[in-house]
């Protein structure tokens, strides 16, 4: 283990490629979350149609994605698309996280609209409105609210997965870190400074969604 | 009551659930300005045979006509027709992400694309007509049940239907404030709406009903005007449902 | 397939035809690494070289070592300069180009150890960096044989006390040293070649960048390149 | 993308490589979360204690473990660690993602325990029992068969977590599909083949726990 | 009554909950073979009285005196004073992952270390009082409310207690349920069981009841025979709580 001073000098010295490297890892883990939220709307749409075969094909996605590790999605991902066309590595990695993201808020999604009561729908349908504007006005805006603390907890989680975009040459906070602790033959104590951004961004993130949960709970 | 509009015809319509057979061969017609109270022990139909009516659920067979007009889910505009016909659940569905004033306002502005200042106006009328003007800004979460059902109603209203139908409409309700929600049903009634009310209220049945319907197993069994079916039914089955119960 | 590269009238397939962009992993000191947002290094250096012969703008792209190879065969940088030791089976997925250093591979242990020399690794624990070469050097010698994720992770185990030798480059080693890891240098394991990977649908390329290299040999650059980050010539081979 | 051909007779080939670190795959995940249970537990009871401090303890616990990537944890336990006692290797990754494992299983456990109504307690204590006999015979007994569905997901992000283990010389699934990958220049190959034995652990894993949740659920 | 031995003795109990002050000055005292009866207004304290008897509420002053035995949690181990006291609760509170037998063995079994064997042939004659010996096997959620409550009392009996405690045994069931749990709660009174009651069945009270206490507001307001506290209040709060609570 690093002396404390040691630590602390070098997270000093350290600080202006961490704080280059602390926005990559916030637009990377923005940018992913907000496709993922329309993959995981657009999955959990299809889980709960009735149409059998949409449903196994949202099936099919949850269990691919939870069933192998995101290291592997991320190769298979930004190598195997990359024979198709070339995306900058930005949005290659963006995506690759958001395609992972966006299974686990189709499952948050997918339970938050089913948690709302049956009801709404029927008294939307009741008034005229057809199911699809039900769901949009109705059904969706109360189904966001509910799925708001584990989207916060999956936006954590998001964050913490993009250091694995290091393995497809983004400059973020974890590659930043290995590259310099390799560097420096000093590996421990850039991934102590490391886990300090992270622990940083991740109390920030939490006291943003508290916030907004509370902004939304003026109807409670 | 033989001069005025037909406004529902039902003929042998037939609703299962699965094996379930809940509605078998229902026939009823309802004219303009009737107040229809529905009876019945739990699970005889009543709900089922009022969502048909509203195509919350699909009929098997049997035909459901609402103003003159063949209704079938397969050639008709199912939504259209349900403009005409407001519904009031027993668990009020107030959207609760929206305020009082929005819930009126909402299918007015989306369904039938009425400007938003006019919608307003016609909600906040409502509002008042139910006597909740005051409440126009707040959430459903702060309101009574009363109070809460008195919304529903005045949402319902905002569509501009013909044909109102209530579900066990005060049956959620603390035993205090089910007089309010009757309040503004009877106004309702004397305004000339038609409406097709399940309830166990037989105060209300009496003043206000023009007949009573007593369904059992899917059936309707009896159907007469209030004081001579609650007090001299002539079918066996009614007369046990009226002793069993408790008709408050 | 390489479907979204741009071709030059020589022929070569490149990600943009104004550049040669190579990949390193910039954690692999002295061949590769950071100075401040800039990646440097003897690998970096040569591949600078080589663009200025192919006339090309040099772009060298990091990229985490696991990743390189998959980099260059799905088209997303044209080579990688990144101390890729040729062998055999290597040789059917990538074109290398001749080799630009040549190096060997080394035992290290702890000084209190009695380990010389390869026959000494019986039975014993050996670490390897993944996806070096030297895992089967090892396993020449024993099957207790530890696999990490950088050669400068298992030297930093091996200082830590952990396992008993690790088989990595001896410049590699030599550096590690320097930095102050208590380990000590024993018997070398023969000779490597390290060679830029092409991907084989490139042969273009592969060939420009052996004449680069050529001409580079010839006239010193990469001889002075060498003595500037090792004191010594590697890129020619010891006889 | 390697043609199918390629991916199925590699996938042939190496299948006495994968199985064996399929079993130390297997075996780090089961061992980790034996003692992530442990961990988790004793966490939790600290969190549910009326002491504030412990539940402090839990708190900055549970934090610095969601607050930071696994890979940081596994890095900074592994070397840590190892400056002051050396475990082998095997213990010591077991032990690190037990210890990240040990928090989210703590807020499981937390979440089941505080779900049981309070009624457990009293009437247990009613009857004379001591508060610990309480906990121990009527209230964690229910709480294990609530937490089992969320432990069960647990099993499996443990599953896949594991493949961080490579990166501190495990021989399990991941790390011999990069080697492999590596030494080869296939890493692509490779990954894909890993995520099939990823895919069919997690689908017995998943079947497993739905049988002992049919069999924990004779009192429902 | 007077020679009697005293089983409960309580003296000016005291009782809050934060600003909340709950049992205000309670006296009382409760003689073997007493069947007391509680009632007041929701609110009125009268499960916290009950609870603290039992120790799952801890008194802020005053003490409490069970069986000539002054009970105080810091000195007294209070796990012994609670065994001589069942308590049976408005919400059963079965163990749900034990069958019916495992219910009512589980505390003789580890808490008085009762063998086994001793346990369960107790257990089941416990099990035939409360006509629920072909349930033994059967876990919780497979029973009514009323057969809940059954087991509920036949696991407080196991531990063989001096007192018995129940707070609302049947206002949480469905009414055709009550009778069954009123007829084992008459046996055990008929066997001498001293027992406090909290309860709205006024029948129960009249028929069983040795007296009745009615509370309010924290304090006892009024104690008498059930016929004299039922028929003549003396204290003005006692008649308007009876006229205005439908006592069944
Ligand atoms: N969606 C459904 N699926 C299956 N069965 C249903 C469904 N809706 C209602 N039923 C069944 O149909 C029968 C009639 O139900 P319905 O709700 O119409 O009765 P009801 O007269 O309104 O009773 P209540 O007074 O309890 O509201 C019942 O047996 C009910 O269980
Ligand atoms: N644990 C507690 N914390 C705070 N306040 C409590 C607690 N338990 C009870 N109270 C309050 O103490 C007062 C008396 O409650 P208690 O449950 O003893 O009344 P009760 O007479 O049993 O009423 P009910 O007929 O509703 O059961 C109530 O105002 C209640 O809200
Ligand atoms: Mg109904
Ligand atoms: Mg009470």
């Amino acid at each position: 283990m690093p002396s404390f001073s040691h630590f602390f000098e070098t997270l000093l010295s350290s600080r202006e490629l961490f704080f280059e490297a602390m926005q990559v890892t916030l637009k990377l883990t923005v940018v992913s979350i907000l496709f993922g939220i329309i993959i995981g709307l657009f999955f959990a749409l299809l889980k709960i149609s009735n149409v059998k075969v949409l449903g196994y094909i949202s099936d099919v996605y949850v269990y691919l994605v939870r069933g192998t590790p995101l290291i592997v999605q991320i190769f298979v991902l930004y190598f195997g698309l990359s024979s198709l066309f070339l995306l900058p590595d930005f949005w290659a990695a963006s995506l690759a996280l958001a395609f992972h993201n966006g299974a686990y808020i189709a499952e948050i999604f997918r339970g938050a609209i089913q948690s709302i009561d049956k009801g709404q729908m029927e008294a939307g349908r009741s008034l005229g409105m057809t199911a699809g504007m039900a769901m949009r006005r109705i059904i969706l805006p109360q189904a966001f609210r509910r799925a708001l603390p584990p989207l916060g907890n999956q936006f954590i989680i998001g964050l913490k997965d993009s250091s694995l975009a290091a393995f497809i040459s983004m400059n973020e906070l974890f590659s930043v870190a290995t590259t310099l602790g390799s560097n420096n033959f000093d590996e421990m104590t850039y991934l102590l400074i490391v886990a300090v951004y992270y622990l940083i961004l991740v109390a920030l993130l939490t006291v943003i969604v508290r916030g907004i949960e509370k902004k939304l709970a003026v109807s409670d | 009551m033989m001069e005025k509009r037909e406004m529902i015809r039902v003929d042998k319509l037939n609703k299962s659930f699965g094996d379930l057979h809940v509605l078998k061969d229902i026939d009823m017609t309802v004219q303009e300005s009737d107040v229809v109270c529905l009876i019945g022990a739990s699970g005889s139909g009543k709900s089922t045979l009022l969502r048909c009516l509203n195509f919350l659920e699909v009929k098997d067979s049997g035909s459901i006509i609402i103003e003159d007009e063949e209704t079938d889910l397969k050639t008709h505009d199912v939504n259209k027709v349900r403009q005409k016909v407001g519904m009031v659940f027993q668990h009020f569905n107030l959207f609760s992400h929206k305020t009082v004033l929005e819930n009126v306002i909402e299918a007015p502005m989306y369904v039938k694309k009425v400007p938003k200042a006019e919608a307003i106006e016609n909600g906040k009328q409502l509002l008042n007509k139910v006597g909740l003007s005051d409440k126009a800004d707040v959430y459903p979460s702060k309101l009574s049940g009363g109070q809460k059902q008195r919304v529903a109603i005045a949402r319902a209203l905002a569509m501009k239907p013909d044909i109102m139908l209530f579900d066990e409409p005060t049956s959620a309700l603390d035993p205090e404030l089910v007089g309010e929600v009757l309040a503004t049903m009877k106004e309702l009634a004397k305004e000339g709406m038609t409406m097709i009310v399940v309830t166990h209220e037989m105060g209300f049945a009496r003043e206000v009903a023009d007949w009573v319907v007593y369904m059992h197993d899917g059936r309707i069994v009896e159907v007469g005007h209030p004081t001579d079916l609650f007090e001299s039914p002539t079918e066996e089955r009614t007369k046990e449902f009226l002793k069993t119960t408790q008709l408050k | 397939g390489c479907g979204a590269k741009e071709q030059t009238a020589d022929g070569m397939k490149l990600v943009d035809k104004e550049k040669f962009t190579f990949a390193a992993s910039g954690e692999f000191k002295p061949f590769s690494y950071m100075e401040g947002n800039e990646m440097t290094g003897f690998d970096i250096e040569v591949g600078e070289a080589v663009a200025k012969e192919l006339g090309l703008e040099p772009e060298a792209k990091k990229m985490k070592f696991a990743s390189i190879i998959e980099g260059v065969k799905s088209g997303r940088v044209d080579a990688a300069v990144a101390s890729h030791t040729i062998n055999d089976e290597r040789k059917e997925q990538v074109a290398f180009s001749t080799p630009y250093y040549y190096s060997g591979p080394q035992i290290f242990t702890r000084s209190d150890s009695d380990i010389q020399v390869a026959t000494d690794l019986e039975g014993k624990e050996v670490a390897v960096a993944k996806g070096s070469t030297y895992a089967s050097s090892a396993a020449e010698h024993t099957d207790n044989i530890k696999q990490y994720d950088s050669d400068i992770t298992a030297l930093r185990a091996l200082s830590d006390g952990r396992h008993d030798a690790v088989i990595t480059d001896f410049i590699t080693g030599k550096e590690a040293i320097g930095e102050g890891y208590k380990i000590e240098g024993r018997e070398l394991l023969g000779r490597s070649e390290q060679a830029i990977a092409v991907s084989k649908e490139n042969e273009a390329l592969v060939k420009q960048i052996n004449e680069a290299l050529e001409k580079l040999h010839e006239d010193g650059t990469l001889k002075e390149i060498s003595e500037k980050y090792f004191g010594e010539d590697i890129t020619v081979l010891p006889e």
